[in-house]
């Protein structure tokens, strides 16, 4: 079949998208569609999956296979999705309280049984849907609706989590940078296995400038330091760098370290340990924050190998046989005529009846 | 090896023909009793005894040898007739060790037969037994026809050549029981030896150890004479055939495999391991070569939501558990319900509230099953009322879900997926195939998809899956439009899709069998049941008829919709009895929708019914 | 200042005198029509009216400005006598751009008020709203009374001097439509001025800003004699008192804290935000100081869970949520029914099943509560029928859990639960209080506790809280043997305990009051109802009595276990109609109870009752 | 009052313990047992809450106060307990399904508060209740009843999972080493918020001799790594040290590197980047492993700040008064006689009614 050629609107639905003028969801779709129409993949190939929030109402925006599902489940249900079906692109849109409050379980249980789904986590720190309340990712002493003496929740660090969790694609960008989000995108469709992108995302209606250090025009000069593949770890202009200082990574003045010291980053690592090293530079976007892909390591696929289970079965037994399933546990023929009629036992199954205590 | 045993002894003890007899094996966890009843019963039923058995083992987890709660039981029944439950009293009783006989002796019916094994009535084993004087001594037991043999002695003896030692010797000893009864009730032998050989085969010295054992107690038999009179029980009349032992468990998920074929879809299975729904898990694990795929997910929740899952990518999609599991999946359950995906949740139902009774038998998620979900969510309820049925009623589930574009719940209980009994297996050619129609080209305007455009008879929604090209489509748990499928506030189609839904299901009552009742026609009494109760219910009709009671009985399959013709039924009845391991669930349902005054027997204890106990009712009441 | 506004008027206008009046605010998510509303609502307090309120907000989010699902809307109904809705049809329509007109025009009553905002019909907002030509040139509004005013430009002009700009000059345009009903409707100015001047101490210009564009607005309506008429309506004779306006999720909050006062318990409530009962997270979390403990979990699961702890830890302990997280809750709530700890479970009902519709009302989780569990596990269930109600029924709830020692369920909805109404102020220490007694000190033998020996009155087992010594005990989810609290897998037990649960439940009847009935004695019918329906149910009555038919009504406060007096009453009346906000679940529940053929008038539609609904169902009925 | 003197009986029950013999759980039973009386902490101040495996029967054993509640949520349940009472020592019960499969989520979040509970872990790398399917610590290609064909789930590494969930008190134990595991009780009681210790447990009947590596006779003297707070970490006696190599801890031979490169473990360390590295050493019992505290820092506690609040509002606004509160929003009086008594408004409230959307 002839690659497709489409553009941007050819991912766009009929349905008014309804987020609150100004909030960075309306980005984060663009990049998405602009990259989906960039990879010329057709587009009933894809799927996306979403659970509750505003982030989550994204599916009814893309014109593609969608479930606008419920809060926190996305990640199982796009499971079902992707471990049945290897031929289709399944995507998770879910939000902070979404992926890391309600739905925790399911994305570090996806993670590490690296089901090739690719998981966009919209993070702007907040509980947008029902009108702001502190979500995991919250600054602890945050005031909200649901904390009025400040909140007492100590954060998440989405990234340390997800690394935690034995996630083999890690990443994190920021809503703004629409060139950043669609080259993580491209990796992460390009990754073989479950990707995990934490987007930080401009709530502007009940979390207004959270990121302010990372997308300010000042600021982001200071505080945005970019991971890349085979680069040493520098930013804020060259002017610092970051180096290993008794196994934790350490922010200090390029010009104060030997060259050599520079963490040269190296998103293959089999070993987590560094990434993670990384991801504790900061914990929240509140002052030098690396964005960019932490961890990119093969590793097989949840999908390959349920799949490949399946085949072997059938090529070593043989397409399942109904009738031979159902005499398997040892059989006897009663004939006619009637009562007495002759019992020839037939073949003996080969496994003991359930039971279920020895 | 078989002729090693003089079948045909010159002995001077007399047979006994019997139309049936009920044998409980008990003893501790670690004798292997659950083994020993599952020979039992296979020989039974390859020489062609109609039977029923049930298991009944304590907690999940294993208790200290030698206790009351370590105790391990197996019956079953074996008769010349079609029989339908496991038996209430015992005629005959092998308890292993003092536990086994403290606990199971009240059961044993007045003068019936009692097999010890005397080798394990020592001083510790009484007093953890709670006995303070020795049974075997203070007389307790003429009552019986008890027959003391030494097995452990004896069974050391029989495998001293085979090679076992150690902790393995006294394992044959269950097949020592076995071979006595064997001799007791004329049953065949090979099939027991054949078994062993097979189950043990790579471990000879095992193989040759049970079977010197099984010997061994067969010739002590005939030997000692251990007892005047043997018993026969004859072949049953069965319909000509070709028959298995089967449980419910085992039987549900062969149905769900053959569903997979009839509909020519694969079968995915997303669950999490839970008493005493996990060998359907087990069992269908074994069978990938059939294209099943089996998820155990990190919980109940991730169980039914890759199901979901897998339902909207094409999949012939179950889910399973018990009560606290399915509880954890009802908020899923109402989305499946809402996007109107095709859904089979599996409740294999153990006693209750919360962790409950998790390994003993009852019904009493009927209820929950109907409401257990917020909104207005009513759903097909299925229900199985043996472990034969339940392979049939899983296909049923099957085509309901995929015919209506709905969930199905599919209610089983621990006696139906434990109990066994005698199959005619079905030929697989003759049963009805059901292949699914995926939408393939638009249905709307200027080649639009509308993913809630209904079937105008089945009022099921067209399901296009991820791959087809033209048809992308959203769906999600806010209310949908009716046609379009987006989302929509508007009340008068909230009012349309409500009933819409309500409406579907409704009408799935066109398409499934009228109630049958069977026995009298004009009889003064109907005793209504549904599940595992059914088996025991006819055989209670069938008892009271002999005191000449006009009874008929009938059984629920159906419960929502419940079939067109039960009000006209209920209604030809005087008296109606509803028997329930509940408090009295269906008894409401039928309150409700037909306002008729239904008397209810109700039993919350555990265990199934005894067949007296519903007989005592009919009796009562006629 | 407030002489700055010519009170009397040398107006040629004359005023009509009213009973009452039906106002609606409808304007763009970002008009401010719930604070328009809300001011309104609370000036017609204080000046005496009665009064009944109805937000309307349409999803969670926030819609493009301008379209239709962006319209937000607040109805308010004011009488001189007390009222029991918010009324049908307005008489009074405040459009602040063409998608409220477009949305909200069909529910005006012939001939009533309308007032829009002319400014904001220009070319894209008419677009947006799907006009096609613009109804104010087109005759469409011929039927009604239209005043239309450039509201925009008038609060730009009235605010210029006030020193807010931008953006926030157009926020106060709110306020000039306040104003200008003001004048229309009579009301006390100085209420809603103050109200600002708190509102927004310490931004001096926007409480400059509002007074400003509300006094334009009052003035508008003198100078310009917007219309001929004006119209009053008297305050209402309302039992003397000291009254508040409050919305049912306060009132709930606050009905927990006083049960935290009066049981001299700790208040902990677990829970996780949902619509529509977050808000009684963000009330209670705001009063500390009375000891009030908010916990924020994960999940539903956690919010319950926590509560579980903290009711085993000897707090008064809530969990609170809406149908899907009730769901969630369900298999942690069967735990608390077996161990028999002291828990309130609070759902919010709203539009279902799934995520359905979030901010709407639905009276679908009645079955739901009752059966919603696996096993035999039945809870009280109580309902609030009124927002004011649901401060009396939190207290009850509390009463209830902590003498019977199980979990209750309190069922409120998006009406009562966001809906406002004056509130007779109870004198809090007029209060009945019921102070908690923990178990102090063994009551086994040998200085034994037994968690499981009953109260004999109540049935409710002995609270022996952490850090009591002596009293060290283990609860749990497997079935308990009666008194010890063992762990028990005996028949006999689980058949005792399953009876204890309910009976401990049923016997709950001799603690609830009797149902009573309203309206006439020898009445041919008796409308029933339970929740938010009771008041458009006693407002039908009431017109039909005016048509002099004689109609009785009743509301269920107590919906299990049902008042003791229930079967007679019904029996009593010749019909009965039951109108719920679902499909007929009550319905079910009083013909599986009473075998009485009832009358149901269901409507699902996300918005409750019209009184003229229920009326005409009577006036067909009788 | 004085403080009681114990012996380990006193915490025994009356109920007979149900484990199958020689499961590793009787070994975990008396080691905590024989703790809680060497304390000399009243009895009665004790909590044990667990789920349901296992493992979870413990509380019925120990003579404390106790719930065997439901399956993954005694976490849940725990914090209720100790957030309202922090008065009371709060012991958490579970096994590697109830705590990192169905509970997973209560986990991390506990954690993460850093709520005042102690989470004892029998890891025995199997669902041993319901008869032996594999687990979420389960090695890959583990055949069990519900994986005939190998287990394709790629295990959690619990000591990660807790790390990346920013729990502050992280530890491993075995269930044979009696002195090991109660010198961690005592530095998990000792220590103010959640702690988490792993305690590799036998399970005889099902996953027999997982742990051979770190218990047997002979393998352990190699495989064994015994963490300790301020040594460096050496093992194997003395023969093999761990350094970092890249950010990653690696296993050298001693003499093989300069003494000063071996690592000197620091419990304390605030970021907790060594302690995942230590943590990725092995990926379960099968060489290397190490055992001990691999994190203890202080972060205030979520009782501590729950409970502050409360006082603070106390405090600051006094006592609550429930007459004030229910007139806090604009009253108005109707007084006799009747209909047009007059209105005196009374106290104005200062908040809006309840408003959901502006
Ligand atoms: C079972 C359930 N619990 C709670 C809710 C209410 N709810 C909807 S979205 C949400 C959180 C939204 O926060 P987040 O995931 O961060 O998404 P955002 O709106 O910020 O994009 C909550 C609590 C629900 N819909 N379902
Ligand atoms: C809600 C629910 N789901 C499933 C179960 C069945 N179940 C009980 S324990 C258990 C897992 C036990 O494994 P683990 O936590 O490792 O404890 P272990 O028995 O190995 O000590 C499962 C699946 C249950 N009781 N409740
Ligand atoms: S509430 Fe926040 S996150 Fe939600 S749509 Fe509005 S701005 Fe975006
Ligand atoms: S099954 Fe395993 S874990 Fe459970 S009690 Fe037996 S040995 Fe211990
Ligand atoms: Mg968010
Ligand atoms: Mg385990």
């Amino acid at each position: 079949m002839t690659t497709p050629s489409y553009t941007r609107s050819d991912f766009q639905t009929d349905q008014e998208v309804r987020w609150c003028p100004g909030c960075g969801d309306y980005t984060i779709l663009a990049s998405v569609q602009q990259f989906l129409a960039g990879l010329g993949r057709p587009r009933e190939e894809f799927v996306f999956i979403s659970g509750i929030g505003c982030a989550a109402r994204f599916p009814y925006y893309v014109d593609t296979y969608g479930m606008h599902s419920i809060h926190g489940r996305a990640p199982a249900i796009a499971s079902g999705v992707a471990t049945t079906r290897p031929d289709l692109s399944v995507w998770v849109v879910t939000g902070d309280g979404d992926a890391l409050s309600i739905g925790g379980n399911h994305l570090i249980h996806a993670l590490r049984r690296n089901v090739n789904i690719k998981i966009l986590l919209f993070n702007n720190q907040i509980y947008g849907l029902t009108k702001g309340q502190y979500s995991p990712t919250s600054e602890p002493g945050k005031t909200t609706k649901s904390s009025p003496f400040g909140s007492i929740d100590y954060p998440f660090n989405p990234i340390s989590l997800a690394l935690g969790a034995e996630a083999t694609f890690v990443a994190r960008t920021v809503d703004m940078d629409r060139n950043h989000t669609q080259k993580l995108l491209q990796a992460a469709y390009e990754h073989n296995g479950s990707a995990f992108i934490e987007i930080y995302q401009n709530c502007n209606v009940f979390n207004d400038k959270a990121f302010i250090q990372v997308t300010g025009k000042e600021e982001r000069v200071h505080n945005r330091i970019d991971l890349e593949h085979g680069k040493p770890v520098v930013f804020d202009g060259g002017a610092k760098a970051v180096i290993f200082r008794e196994g934790q990574a350490t922010v200090v003045n390029s010009n104060s370290v030997d060259p050599s010291a520079i963490i040269v980053h190296d998103e293959t690592r089999p070993d987590p340990s560094v990434a993670f090293a990384l991801s504790r530079l900061s914990h929240g976007p509140y002052g030098p924050t690396p964005l960019g892909i932490f961890r990119n390591v093969d590793r097989p696929t949840y999908d390959e190998e349920f799949n490949r289970q399946v085949a072997t079965a059938k090529e070593k037994q043989g397409e399942g046989d109904l009738a031979k399933l159902i005499s398997s546990r040892g059989t006897w023929t009663v004939s006619d005529p009637g009562p007495n009629g002759s019992k020839e036992p037939s073949s003996n199954g080969s496994k003991a009846p359930a039971n279920s205590e020895e | 090896m078989a002729d090693e045993i003089a079948t045909e002894s010159p002995s001077s003890t007399s047979t006994e023909a019997l139309d049936k007899v009920v044998v409980r094996f008990a003893g501790d966890s670690g004798d292997g009793m659950q083994v020993a009843g599952s020979r039992f019963t296979d020989a039974s039923a390859l020489f062609g005894n109609d039977l029923a058995t049930l298991p009944n083992f304590p907690a999940e987890i294993r208790a200290p040898a030698g206790t009351l709660p370590g105790v391990s039981s197996f019956q079953v029944q074996i008769a010349d007739f079609d029989i339908l439950t496991a038996g209430d009293a015992p005629d005959c009783l092998v308890a292993m060790n003092p536990a086994a006989l403290m606990k199971e002796l009240k059961d044993l019916r007045q003068g019936g037969t009692l097999i010890i094994n005397t080798d394990a009535f020592d001083e510790r084993n009484l007093t953890k037994a709670g006995y303070t004087k020795d049974p075997l001594e203070d007389g307790s037991l003429d009552a019986y026809r008890t027959i003391k043999v030494p097995m452990d002695s004896l069974t050391k003896e029989a495998v001293k050549d085979t090679g076992v030692s150690g902790r393995s010797v006294l394992r044959s000893k269950n097949f020592f029981a076995l071979g006595l009864l064997a001799w007791l009730f004329h049953r065949p032998t090979e099939p027991t030896i054949q078994w062993a050989e097979k189950k043990f085969a790579g471990k000879p010295e095992v193989v040759a150890a049970n079977v010197a054992a099984f010997k061994a107690g067969y010739n002590f038999g005939i030997t000692t004479e251990a007892t005047k009179i043997t018993f026969e029980v004859k072949p049953a009349t069965l319909r000509p055939g070709t028959y298995t032992n089967v449980n419910g468990n085992t039987a549900l998920a062969w149905g769900l495999i053959a569903a997979s074929k009839l509909s020519g879809l694969p079968l995915f299975y997303g669950t999490y391991p839970i008493t005493p729904a996990s060998d359907i898990l087990h069992e269908l694990s074994r069978h990938k070569n059939f294209g099943v795929r089996t998820f155990q997910a990190e919980d109940e929740i991730a169980g039914v939501g890759t199901a979901i899952g897998a339902a909207f990518a094409g999949n012939l999609a179950v889910t399973g558990s018990s009560g606290p599991g399915i509880a954890l999946k009802s908020e899923a359950i109402s989305l499946a319900f809402m996007i109107e995906l095709p859904l089979i949740v599996i409740n294999v139902q153990r006693g209750g509230p919360s962790t409950g009774l998790p390994t003993k038998p009852e019904q009493s998620d009927l209820l929950f099953s109907l409401y257990g979900r917020h909104g207005e969510s009513p759903l097909p309820v299925l229900s199985a009322s043996s472990p034969a049925n339940a392979f049939d009623m899983a296909i049923e589930a099957a085509r309901i879900a995929l015919k209506y574009m709905t969930p199905v719940i599919l209610l089983s209980d621990n006696y139906v997926a434990n109990g066994s009994e005698p199959w005619l297996l079905p030929d697989v050619n003759s049963l009805e195939p059901f292949p699914v129609e995926f939408a393939r080209f638009p249905n709307g305007p200027d080649g639009s998809f509308l993913p809630y455009m209904r079937n105008i008879e089945t009022f099921a929604r067209p399901w296009a899956i991820p791959g087809t090209a033209g048809l992308e489509h959203r769906i999600g748990g806010l209310e949908k439009e009716s046609i379009s499928g987006n989302v929509s506030y508007e009340p008068g189609n909230h009012q349309l899709m409500t009933d819409t839904r309500a409406w579907k299901v409704a009408n799935i009552a066109n398409d499934i069998p009228d109630m049958d009742v069977g026995g009298d026609q004009d009889a003064d009494l109907l005793v209504l049941g549904w599940g595992s109760t059914s088996g025991s219910i006819r055989a209670a009709a069938r008892r009271a008829r002999l005191d000449g009671k006009k009874v008929a009985t009938a059984n629920l399959n159906y419960i929502n919709p419940l079939p067109n013709n039960l009000g006209d039924v209920l209604r030809s009845y005087e008296k109606i009895l509803i028997p329930e391991l509940n408090t009295g669930q269906l008894l409401k349902v039928i309150r409700a929708e037909f306002l008729i005054d239904v008397t209810g027997l109700n039993k919350v204890a555990g265990e199934p019914f005894k067949v007296s106990e519903i007989t005592e009712k009919i009796m009562e009441m006629i």
